[in-house]
């Protein structure tokens, strides 16, 4: 087992070094990610449409509002799941 | 020649009775009688819709019909021809007799598990009948693997592990061999577009290299494994396990009858005449087969009991239908098609007559049977018929149909191929006389008295050795086989009657 | 190559990820205890965080929250024009994955002590080898032994 | 009218939102009566079945269906895009929801009597997962949906066999999240180059930039991830201790699902997210994919020949079929494509019905063991048949459903030119027959040892009606093919490939 996990770290390690050559420097305020014209939009407009100075939380409540309900989703499946895995009592 | 079609569910009908049936036949388990007057009505149903699309067929007309196109350019669709309808008249009037005899058969012996039985066989012969009237690869492929799988339980019916381990033969062999006819399939699917059979063979198949269609020839003959060619025979015997009725089922009605079928099919509705002759694959088929009809004659007289000869006799007789289509004269193809219903109607009085006397006489081995012809005269006698009739020699209809055999081969001038013809004949004779010999002239060893078998048995029996001589007396009455092998002839030559 | 060695020095934060992910990952295959499969499973998860959070950083950035407290609109626009924030993006996305994460360990966890309930044992051999029966009291028995350790 | 108009426009949402908000309001229905819960799923799941008919309907008269979640216009919010082929596998998903909803009453009375509510609570939300993840047009969002039906089934794995449930859930999981973590990642590296999470929006900006490095690593991080997911070869470790000790309708409903959706995901990350070029002509990662495929196919089914558990045999079986899919999507042409879509379809009807059938058989007598099945046929004639007819779907006889799906794989593989795909394929159906025919020759030859007349004893009818039901349709769609091979399979592979476009 340790053989084939090496064999896998070093696969997924040389996959993300090979990938790492050309991933935009850090801090780079020219990366695609902060050139995307979204970033534009979240920032000008975050408080006007959402009300709120924090654009995290603009996006996290607002923009990707469905995401947040899904995240609410894991937690209370996770819930469910450890009272149904440790609760003795009939459920 | 322009053939003209004709539209009608018929077809479709003829194959869906037995399904109906079958239904039937399970929700009415627990009533013997009504179960198998089921059996009964369906038989006499399917054959009267059979014969009712005869008349087309001889004016010369094709009737069709698409059940559905299952996929694109791929459809289930049923289309009757002459040669179709050859097969379709022997299975499903051959039917009659079996049920009439599996049930003097079984309930003679008690045996377990009837209503599977009977649903089984009701199966099996609808797939026998799509087979006939298949009007493409794919729905014959349909077919075939439903034969396969509803006679997996008949051949396994006694449940013992000897039955079961013949019944994994059987399957093992007859499945392979369904998976090689699909891979055949598929190629010419793939380098035609079509599988629908054609008078002068599918249109494209001529284009392909000549290595390709010999290995696609050989995986359809593979294919075709339940025509028993030599070395993929020995399910055949294997499957003398299984009760009576099931052999004559296997025999003469429906499996080897739909390989050799499917063999002819393929020879001459997917090749085609000119595509086998221009490729050479006739002759090296004609040879290959003719190895299988010398050895298993040989083989036959081997065995002592008598179910295992008739078995051996079976794959020499199959081989017999398989050489006259690749013989692609005029002649040679008539003797192989009409091989199928004459060996059908022999075949089975033959299996029938050794059902008896395990029914009546509890023997199943040719050293026993000293003078069996004393207690059963009139079983031994149509076995006679049946067994002159293997041989060649009238009164029986054999005769007929080697003699074609011999024109086409002469017509050919190949003296291997008569040489062939000739020796089987007499090795047919061979292990036929020592049976008739041993029940008629034999000492019996303790006195024997009169007792035939039920008359359920007796009297199809009787009822199949007297056709066969008839077909030997009047082969070309109107209507009768001959007429119908001259149309199928003369439509694959595309020669005038 | 010298591509790579340009990463080594001046993208440290690579570096960092990378080698937690790969820690993680051998843990979470390598390693027979089931705690250190599931804290394997953190490292690797957590590694990949990093990575979101430095995808987000800019130059010179702030903080993404606006810097006007409640002045109204037009300080809000003078405000977006002037000041460099980082990428809020990342950060959401980060914000669910945490919490993605937190919720699977939740689940390991609850799923170990099942398992240890069961087997008395959370090394991975003893809990195969007791599943293959060799051994049908093995699980008394391991029970047994931790407490003695303990 | 106009609240049926409310309700029609916001139908790509509901699919999603209506079981979720139904798992969480399960606990509530049972806490005022146990057996509500059953009722409940079903009327959810009967709600979902109607509304993916209705979008896949909307889709195949009049196109592409994009919602825009919050109204927010797509690179800035989430979508929710249903086109033929989620829209598709989202009608798959509910059918067979529905039909292992029916089946569960029974079912979970007997194997679960005091976890009903938890489990009908997770039943909802692994459908609102595997909804979500196939309806998603947001890349981030699918993680989040991965998430949720991973962390469901996790749980009903674990609600099965006493140990070996809990077991196999635990090592589920930690190969779950070493996909999941791959998938996040692959999601990072695709959004740190181009600056998206939306999928349509991605496709657009990948193609300028295919010669980066990062695109490509960020490709075989998906295909690794899905490829745990769906349990091909050699990453499916998992998958067959999962499959035999989750409880009967859990492995119904995993089997039937699960790997489907993973690869419904793995052809949308492959077709939609990059393009045919990148994955079949730059990188070859579709040829890779059709030889592990053929390798999944081939072993899967030998390893299903040494089972002697029923679900475990099913569950190797699967890793066989899976590869049949995957086999499709990697030959790249349009009807080795259809041939692969189709296996969705199919394999889920066949697999679901086998799965049934094993609960169905151990409810009645407890037995798994295949060589103990002796007499069943007597015993349970219409499970059975069920049995009988999805096994020779699965085998491939023509006139059901597997055959269909063969048919087009080989085909394509003939088109290819890879002649070693289709003898891998008619391979396969020879070794499906040697490990089904054991089990018909158990079930209607073989005599049980005890007794000697065995009385008829079958399964509960809320049992049977989704079993028969799922043969029917086995047969039905080995007939007529022709409906979603034309209606949808056909102008979608085409897309797929790039050689047409989506109405």
């Amino acid at each position: 087992m340790k053989i084939i996990a090496l064999i896998a770290v070093i696969l997924a390690g040389g996959m993300l070094i090979y990938a790492g050559q050309d991933l935009p420097a850090f801090g780079d305020p020219e990366s695609p990610a902060y050139q995307h014209p979204i970033i534009e939009h979240y920032i000008t407009h975050a408080e006007t449409e959402s009300g709120v100075g924090n654009i995290v939380t603009a996006l996290l409540a607002n923009y990707r509002g469905y995401d947040t309900l899904g995240e609410v989703t894991v937690i209370f499946t996770a819930g469910m799941t450890v009272i149904l895995l440790l609760r003795r009592r009939e459920i | 020649m322009a053939i003209e079609t004709v539209h009608s569910i018929t077809p479709a009908l003829a194959v869906l009775v037995s399904m109906v049936a079958s239904v039937l036949i399970l929700a009415f388990g627990k009533y013997p009688n009504i179960r198998e007057g089921w059996t009964f009505v369906a038989a006499f149903i399917k054959f009267s819709l059979v014969i009712s699309m005869l008349p087309l067929i001889l004016e010369g007309k094709v009737i069709t019909y698409t059940v559905i196109e299952m996929l694109p350019n791929l459809p289930i669709a049923f289309k009757v021809d002459a040669f179709g309808i050859l097969f379709a008249i022997t299975s499903s009037f051959l039917w009659i007799f079996v049920s009439s005899y599996s049930i003097g058969y079984m309930r003679t012996l008690k045996e377990h598990a009837q209503t599977r039985y009977y649903f089984c066989f009701a199966i099996a012969l609808s797939s026998a009948i799509g087979i006939a009237f298949s009007a493409n690869l794919v729905t014959l492929f349909l077919f075939y693997e439903l034969l396969t799988i509803s006679t997996y339980p008949l051949v396994a019916h006694t449940e013992t592990s000897e039955a079961i381990s013949s019944g994994r033969k059987y399957l093992t062999y007859l499945m392979i061999s369904g998976i090689s006819l699909l891979f055949s399939i598929l190629v010419v699917y793939h380098y035609t577009g079509t599988t629908e059979f054609s008078f002068s063979g599918i249109a494209g198949l001529e284009t392909l290299p000549r290595t390709t269609l010999y290995i696609l020839f050989i995986t359809f003959m593979v294919g075709c494994a339940k025509a028993a060619f030599m070395p993929l025979h020995a399910w055949l015997p294997a499957a003398m396990v299984a009760p009576t009725p099931v052999s004559a089922l296997l025999h003469a009605v429906a499996v080897v009858k739909a390989g050799v079928f499917t063999a002819i099919r393929v020879i001459l509705y997917v090749f085609g005449i000119d595509l086998m002759e221009i490729s050479g694959l006739w002759l090296y088929m004609a040879y290959f087969v003719s190895i299988t009809i010398i050895l298993a004659s040989i083989f036959a007289m081997t065995q002592d009991n008598l179910k295992k000869r008739l078995a051996y006799s079976t794959v020499s007789q199959l081989s017999y239908v398989v050489l006259g289509a690749v013989l692609i004269t005029q002649h040679g193809i008539t003797g192989g098609m009409l091989h199928i219903p004459y060996h059908g109607f022999m075949k089975i009085t033959l299996f029938m007559c050794a059902g008896a006397l395990i029914v009546t006489a509890k023997k199943e081995n040719i050293s026993d049977m000293n003078g069996i012809a004393r207690q059963m005269p009139i079983t031994m006698l149509a076995f006679t018929v049946g067994a002159l009739g293997m041989i060649g020699m009238p009164p029986a209809g054999g005769y007929i149909t080697k003699w074609y055999l011999l024109l086409g081969a002469a017509e050919l001038d190949n003296m291997i191929l008569i040489g062939v013809l000739l020796i089987s004949a007499v090795l047919n004779a061979a292990y036929f006389f020592p049976v008739i010999y041993v029940a008629f002239f034999k000492k019996p060893d303790k006195e024997l008295t009169y007792k035939e078998a039920p008359l359920t048995m007796l009297v199809p029996l009787t009822l199949t050795a007297i056709i066969s001589i008839i077909i030997g007396i009047w082969p070309d009455a109107p209507g009768m086989f001959l007429d119908i092998v001259n149309i199928a002839v003369a439509n694959v030559t595309g020669g005038g009657i | 190559m010298s591509g790579i060695i340009e990463i080594i020095f001046a993208e440290f934060n690579y570096w960092i990820y990378v080698t937690l992910m790969m820690i993680g990952f051998y843990a979470m295959i390598a390693k027979k205890n089931l705690i250190k499969k599931v804290i394997g499973a953190n490292i690797f998860q957590t590694a990949i965080f990093l990575f979101y959070i430095s995808l987000a950083e800019v130059k010179g950035g702030t903080a993404p929250i606006l810097l006007h407290g409640h002045d109204g609109a037009d300080a809000a626009h003078k405000a977006v024009s002037e000041v460099i924030y980082v990428n809020p993006l990342p950060h959401v996305l980060i914000l669910t994955a945490i919490v993605v994460a937190v919720s699977t360990t939740a689940v390991a966890l609850a799923l170990i002590i099942k398992i240890y309930e069961e087997y008395g044992s959370l090394e991975e051999d003893v809990i195969l080898a007791y599943r293959r029966q060799l051994q049908p009291e093995f699980s008394e028995h391991a029970r047994q032994k931790q407490e003695g350790e303990q | 009218m106009t609240g049926f108009d409310l309700i029609t426009d916001h139908l790509p949402v509901l699919t999603v939102v209506i079981p979720l908000m139904a798992g969480f309001l399960t606990p509530i229905v049972g806490w005022i009566d146990r057996k509500l819960c059953w009722y409940w799923v079903m009327l959810t799941m009967f709600a979902v079945l109607l509304m993916t008919s209705s979008n896949l309907y909307t889709v195949i008269t009049s196109g592409t269906i994009h919602y825009h979640l919050g109204g927010w216009t797509p690179p800035i919010g989430i979508e929710y895009v249903i086109d033929l082929l989620n829209g598709f596998v989202c009608l798959i998903i509910a059918f067979i929801g529905l039909m292992v909803g029916i089946y569960s009453i029974e079912s979970i009375k007997k194997e679960l009597p005091n976890k009903i509510i938890p489990f009908y609570s997770i039943f909802l939300l692994l459908i609102t997962g595997l909804m979500g993840m196939t309806i998603t047009g947001d890349i981030f969002n699918f993680y989040v949906f991965l998430e949720i039906s991973s962390l469901t089934a996790y749980a009903l794995i674990a609600m099965g066999d006493r140990g070996d449930g809990v077991v196999a859930s635990f090592n589920y999981l930690i190969m779950g999240t070493v996909a999941a973590s791959f998938i996040l990642l692959g999601i990072g590296y695709l959004y740190a180059v181009t600056g998206s999470l939306n999928i349509a929006d991605m496709q657009g900006l990948l193609p300028s930039i295919y010669d980066n490095k990062v695109v490509l690593a960020a490709l075989a991080f998906f295909m690794v991830g899905f490829s745990i997911k769906v349990g091909l070869f050699p990453l499916h470790a998992w998958l067959p201790d999962a499959y035999t000790h989750a409880p009967s309708a859990a492995s119904a409903l995993i089997a039937g699902l699960m790997t489907k959706v993973g690869a419904y995901a793995m052809i949308r990350f492959m077709f939609s997210v990059f393009t045919p070029e990148f994955v079949i002509d730059m990188t070859r990662m579709a040829e890779i994919l059709t030889w592990a495929a053929a390798l999944a196919i081939v072993v899967g089914s030998v390893l299903a020949i040494a089972q002697s558990d029923i679900k475990r045999m099913l569950a190797y079986s699967s890793i066989s079929q899976i590869g049949y899919i995957l086999l499709g999507v990697g030959l790249a042409n349009v009807i080795g494509m259809q041939g692969g879509l189709l296996h969705i379809l199919n394999h889920s009807l066949m697999k679901c019905a086998l799965f049934l059938v094993a609960g169905a058989i151990f409810y009645r007598t407890g037995i798994r063991n295949l060589h103990q099945f002796q007499g069943l046929g007597k015993k349970m004639p219409v499970t059975t048949t069920v049995f009988l007819i999805a096994a020779l779907s699965m085998i491939g006889v023509p006139g059901t459903v597997g055959f269909t799906s063969k048919w087009y794989l080989a085909l394509g593989s003939i088109n290819a030119g890879q002649w070693i795909f289709v003898i891998v394929i008619l391979v396969s159906s020879l070794l499906n027959i040697v490990y089904f025919w054991r089990v018909f020759d158990n079930i209607w030859f073989g005599h049980p040892h005890e007794v000697e007349h065995i009385k008829r004893d079958e399964a509960p009818l809320s049992m049977l009606i989704p079993m028969v039901l799922l043969a029917v349709l086995c047969i039905f769609f080995g007939l007529f093919a022709y409906y979603p091979l034309h209606y949808v399979l056909e102008p979608l592979s085409n897309a797929l490939l790039g050689i047409g476009v989506l109405p």
